[in-house]
């Protein structure tokens, strides 16, 4: 089954076309990552998914349902932390669970001890790095208890050791629920070791240029990324990058 | 000397100030028909008619930022007694006009009814005082009166709601009832009490004024003097003087008000603005027995009648 | 354009809607005259005696408008001082609560005797209305500023006059109109109660003198003069607002 | 703690300094006491008239916190009201303006035609007065929320009442607060105007018949009640701020 | 000459040590970058640099001069972009030079247009996506006149295209003007490539761990990164990394 549908989504912003007819799907319990130039609409596609505002044309469908203008559909981890400054670290994280049933505060301690935050729960956001503000918003989307969740770069203030720490966890997190994911990245290596497709979006206006379904067998282990097989993908997905800057 | 003197009065005689006790009314009609009539002039003044607003006329005289002013002698009395140094320099009306009104239909025709009904006043101790000291006479006890501080509400629309009946000067608040066809029922205070007829409003001046400026009192006394004759000679005339001088009064009411008042500027005295000391020593002496003074007033010093005309 | 049209019109419809409403009920409930005069009347009485109350309404609305200026320059001087130096502020903070507790009463005469009875008691009174919420709005708005703009400014260097200019001021923008706003609404009413000082002109003087002669008609003329007058002066001070805040509409803005 | 206590001294050390100014002025310049009463006479007159003034002092401090609180919750209330209906907004906001422009003197005798000399008017009039700055300011503060956060809350799925009580309303608190205690500084003198609608008791009418008998001592002796007790009040607030903002030291604090 | 010395710094927020007695010192014209787990003190080493707050103890001293908790000596790209919501992004650049000295505008808009952001000059920051308002700060700081300069993260939300272009940029205007530039990054290749030294900071609290002087010859070009060299520079610095995670 189809857990999310993009069809021919268009939007642009005071004239100018930021997205053009981009037109993807994502199965129930698939993990896709979305590779594009800086600027070419891929924070924009998410605001659409989650129903920010209306696209000019096209249609998104969640779990069968037109949902186009809807919101509350998706977990959402913004390219920004936005974390609420007034709530402490644990009051921020479990927000998102919040708004939708009662939260559960041992699951968000559990989960702030795994993101290495633990002594942090009671901090407020101010009071932390830049890496940690990122980690604190991921487990706020991870909290959520939506089925499709969307990650705008959530990993790009991370050090590679904790970044690759959180690239399993996530992993677990997502074979253990069956959950669908959504993944924006600039990292080409991490799209390929995390996903089951990558869709390049080309620049502005944003097109789906190509997509790729990576092949490689599950679990996967940070070792594949050493062989042969990976680094032809990643030269692959890099020459199909390489064109549109 | 003598040139210092000459250019103090030409200062003095260039432009004076009168402050009024409350909004221009036909209390004060004879000064308005001495500006326009010229008789300040004639006498070398050019006075400016000011409103007191919030500052309150006799502070402003005392202190001589105002030269003259309007006043009353309750007020003027309590004033003496905080040793701020006004003095009254002349009666513009004979005999007190106030009194305690009702509407007709509320059936207060003495004292004696003022049981079981509500006052509207504004909180003073004298109002009980007054009160009382007409309802002694008939024998009625003013604690079976309910007194309201009614603020700053006009008297019609207390007595459209929970007020019975309130102190007023006939000569406005009474003719404005005439002319509205409201039927008051009144009680003068003068009718009850000679003690309570003290005069008001009056002139005053300020202690300094007096002792440095005579002539100066002594000018302006003789024009608001003939403005006063005037306005007692001639009703409609003065009237219009003021409705001229003051437009946004109502003139209905200007009018209906002089004709009731033009008589009763000088009454029974010899001359417009003659204050006796008796009348002084009285409504005092009823204020410390009342417990309304902290000390007796020396009633000599509170008012003169040396700068009215011949 | 014709959207701002219509949203501008939809405050006049029920300012309309109000009017009429009093009008039906002054009719239907025979509410007298005297009391609370019906719309009608008002407008009669306003248009007939125009002449009359012109040059208190010009007097008043000088006297509003320095006073305002005044009022704002300094509350904003007082609020920009405070927070550049913030042990006076400390200091003097509680004199700003006290300042707004002095009653005219007690305030009047003892500004008269001091300054007379020309213009300048009357401007300190609104002065003295006016400077308030606008510097207790802007020292809040000059306090607020985001940490992480003010660590950036600070690192590189900028004084703490560059500081004010290029962040904090800009920043305490809205909060500032906030308290101008506030301030506008009361600065007409703030001249009114001065011309109470002892004015022989002005709204204040009109209405006091149509009052005591009991002709409520004119007292109604001056309070819609004066509503008239600090309407049209908020609505002034929501054009600038706009204006000098426009970018707060554009892509951060509001969508919906 | 100590740093505190000194810092907490400071507006006590300039109000004295003020106070010993005066008094010496007083007695330099002899300014009468009728005009300008030495300190020293008014702690005189404000202790041996304790039991004269106390009923007055607490029906004023009742009349002002019962007028503050209804105040303060309506303007709330109000506020809320128009940020979450913002076509409503519109049409009324004029209207708050005007608001504050009907004089007292207008409003007097209608308040009093309609509901007596009890308490309810002179509470309408505080609430008239209060409610307004806490309307403005939190209004103000509601729209102005990060749009990051906006964007996060709308695509999580937050019901508007979530954004509201979530986002909206935390927020928005440094600006309610400022609002808070510019109504707060205003709330004593009001509920003092209101009395004089008419009231047996209460600062204002204390101070009116000591104005009326022109006992300028006990006039100063009733502002400085009312200047103290505003004080107090707004003390009190701001000690609810820091304790309700609390956050806003920590971390993105101050670093000097 | 020794551009910047950081002497025995300890730095510690409500009595937890971040930094303990970090020193290492910049040549002039010197490249160095900082490598370390998120978290671990490198915004806030770079916050005592830049003099926002003061060290616990040790000093800092800037072209020879001890310049410990003063401001304004250096010029700064903050983790997060910090860009004026009320400024354009023309105004917004020009910043750090407007707070020094008469701002440049005519190098600012081609700096703009070199940085991709062409069309953007009069747009406003709320307008731009994450990785345009990030080039928008970075050119910020390359605006400021202040020879030694501070880049907190500055590419970490660019594609690796756009990152690049970034990173040759930055090298070609550090070669022009002779600027001394502290990196802080958490993609080892790119500190490899850049640096002529990169320092490891150990995690909380944080010490210099290792400095490792780069060797290879400049300019360099990107092929550089594929060569067996640079790849064992690569796993060196992981292998010390990783032990510290
Ligand atoms: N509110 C807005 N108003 C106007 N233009 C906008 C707005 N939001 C985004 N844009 C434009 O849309 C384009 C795509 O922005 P978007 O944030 O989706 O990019 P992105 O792919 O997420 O980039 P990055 O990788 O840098 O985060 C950009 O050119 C941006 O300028
Ligand atoms: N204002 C503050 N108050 C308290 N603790 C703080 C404050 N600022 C930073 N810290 C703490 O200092 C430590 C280092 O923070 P810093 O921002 O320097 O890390 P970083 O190395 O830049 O990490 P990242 O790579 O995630 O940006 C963190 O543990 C953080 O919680
Ligand atoms: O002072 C008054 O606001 O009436
Ligand atoms: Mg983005
Ligand atoms: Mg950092």
């Amino acid at each position: 089954m189809n857990k999310l549908v993009v069809d021919q989504l268009t939007k642009s912003f005071d004239s100018s076309i930021i997205l053009q007819n981009v037109s993807f799907s994502i199965q129930d319990g698939e993990f896709v990552s979305i590779l594009g130039p800086s600027g070419s609409g891929k924070s924009t596609l998410f605001h659409l998914i989650g129903g920010l505002y209306r696209p000019d044309s096209g249609e998104i469908y969640i779990n069968g349902e037109r949902t186009t203008g809807e919101k509350g559909r998706i977990s959402y981890m913004p390219q920004s932390p936005s974390l609420l400054p007034w709530r402490t670290i644990l009051e921020n994280v479990v927000l998102s669970s919040e708004i939708i049933e009662q939260p559960n505060k041992s699951e968000a301690l559990n989960m702030i001890q795994q993101a290495g935050l633990e002594g942090y729960e009671h901090a407020y956001p101010a009071q932390l790095s830049g890496g940690m503000k990122q980690r604190a918003s991921f487990i706020r989307s991870l909290l959520s208890p939506q089925s499709l969740i969307c990650l705008d770069e959530p990993f790009s203030a991370l050090d590679e050791f904790t970044r690759m720490d959180m690239q399993e966890w996530l992993l677990s997190i997502w074979t253990e629920h069956r959950r669908s994911i959504l993944f924006v990245t600039h990292n080409i290596e991490e799209a390929i070791f995390l996903s089951d497709r990558v869709i390049v979006l080309s620049d502005r206006p944003a097109k789906v240029q190509r997509e790729f379904t990576i092949p490689f067998a599950r679990p996967r282990h940070s070792s594949l990324m050493l062989t042969r097989e990976f680094l032809k993908w990643k030269k692959e997905i890099f020459e199909e990058l390489k064109v549109l800057v | 000397g003598n040139s210092e003197e000459a250019a103090a009065k030409q200062e003095e005689t260039n432009s004076v100030q009168l402050v009024l006790d409350w909004t221009p009314n036909t209390n004060h009609t004879g000064i308005y028909v001495a500006q326009a009539e010229g008789f300040f002039k004639e006498q070398g003044l050019d006075v400016e008619i000011m409103l007191p607003g919030e500052a309150g006329a006799d502070q402003l005289v005392a202190s001589q930022k105002a030269d003259f002013g309007i006043s009353a002698q309750e007020t003027l009395t309590e004033a003496r007694i905080q040793d701020i140094p006004v003095v009254s320099i002349g009666a513009i009306i004979q005999h007190n006009t106030s009194g305690f009104a009702s509407p007709k239909d509320k059936n207060i025709t003495s004292p004696a009814d003022y049981e079981g009904k509500t006052y509207g006043g504004w909180g003073a101790p004298v109002e009980e005082a007054v009160l009382s000291s007409l309802m002694q006479k008939e024998n009625a006890d003013v604690s079976e009166v309910e007194i309201v501080n009614m603020g700053n509400t006009d008297f019609f629309t207390a007595v459209e709601r929970d007020i019975d009946f309130a102190w007023i000067y006939y000569g406005w608040t009474g003719v404005e009832a005439e002319l509205r066809g409201q039927e008051l029922n009144m009680q003068y205070l003068t009718d009850y009490s000679e003690k309570l007829d003290y005069y008001t409003p009056v002139l005053t001046t300020s202690e300094s004024m007096i002792n440095e400026n005579p002539e100066t009192v002594q000018a302006f006394m003789a024009a608001v003097s003939k403005g006063y004759e005037y306005a007692i000679e001639k009703p409609e005339q003065a009237a219009e003087i003021l409705i001229e001088a003051v437009p946004d009064l109502d003139p209905e009411l200007v009018k209906a008000s002089q004709e009731w008042l033009s008589p009763k500027y000088k009454e029974d005295a010899d001359q417009w603005g003659v204050q006796n000391e008796q009348v002084w020593s009285n409504y005092a002496e009823w204020m410390y027995n009342h417990d309304l003074l902290e000390e007796k007033l020396n009633a000599e010093e509170a008012f003169t009648n040396e700068f009215l005309p011949e | 354009m014709t959207q701002r049209f219509i949203r501008g019109w939809r405050p006049v419809a029920v300012l309309l809607l109000f009017i009429l409403l009093w009008e039906l009920c002054s009719r239907w409930f025979d509410i007298p005259e005297w009391l609370l005069p019906p719309p009608s009347l008002i407008l009669e009485t306003g248009i007939s005696s125009w002449a009359d109350y012109a040059p208190h309404l010009f007097s008043t609305i000088r006297l509003t408008f320095l006073g305002f200026m005044i009022g704002a320059c300094f509350g904003l001087l007082l609020a920009v001082l405070l927070h550049l130096l913030p042990s006076v502020r400390e200091a003097l903070y509680p004199l700003l609560i006290l300042s707004q507790n002095i009653p005219i009463i007690v305030l009047a005469p003892l500004l008269v005797i001091w300054f007379g009875f020309g213009a300048l008691p009357k401007l300190i009174i609104i002065v003295l209305v006016c400077f308030f919420p606008i510097a207790i709005a802007a020292m809040d708005g000059l306090r607020q500023t985001n940490p992480e703009w003010m660590h950036y400014m600070k690192m590189s260097g900028a004084t703490k006059g560059q500081i004010f200019r290029k962040l904090e001021w800009p920043n305490a923008l809205p909060s500032i109109f906030s308290g101008v706003k506030i301030s506008a609404a009361y600065s007409v009413m703030g001249a009114v109660i001065s011309e109470w000082l002892g004015a022989n002109k002005g709204i204040g003087v009109y209405m006091t003198l149509a009052s005591s002669s009991f002709r409520t008609d004119r007292v109604f003329v001056a309070i819609f003069l004066i509503m008239g007058l600090s309407l049209l002066f908020f609505l002034l001070i929501n054009l600038l607002e706009k204006r000098m805040t426009s970018w707060q509409r554009k892509g951060g803005g509001v969508h919906e």
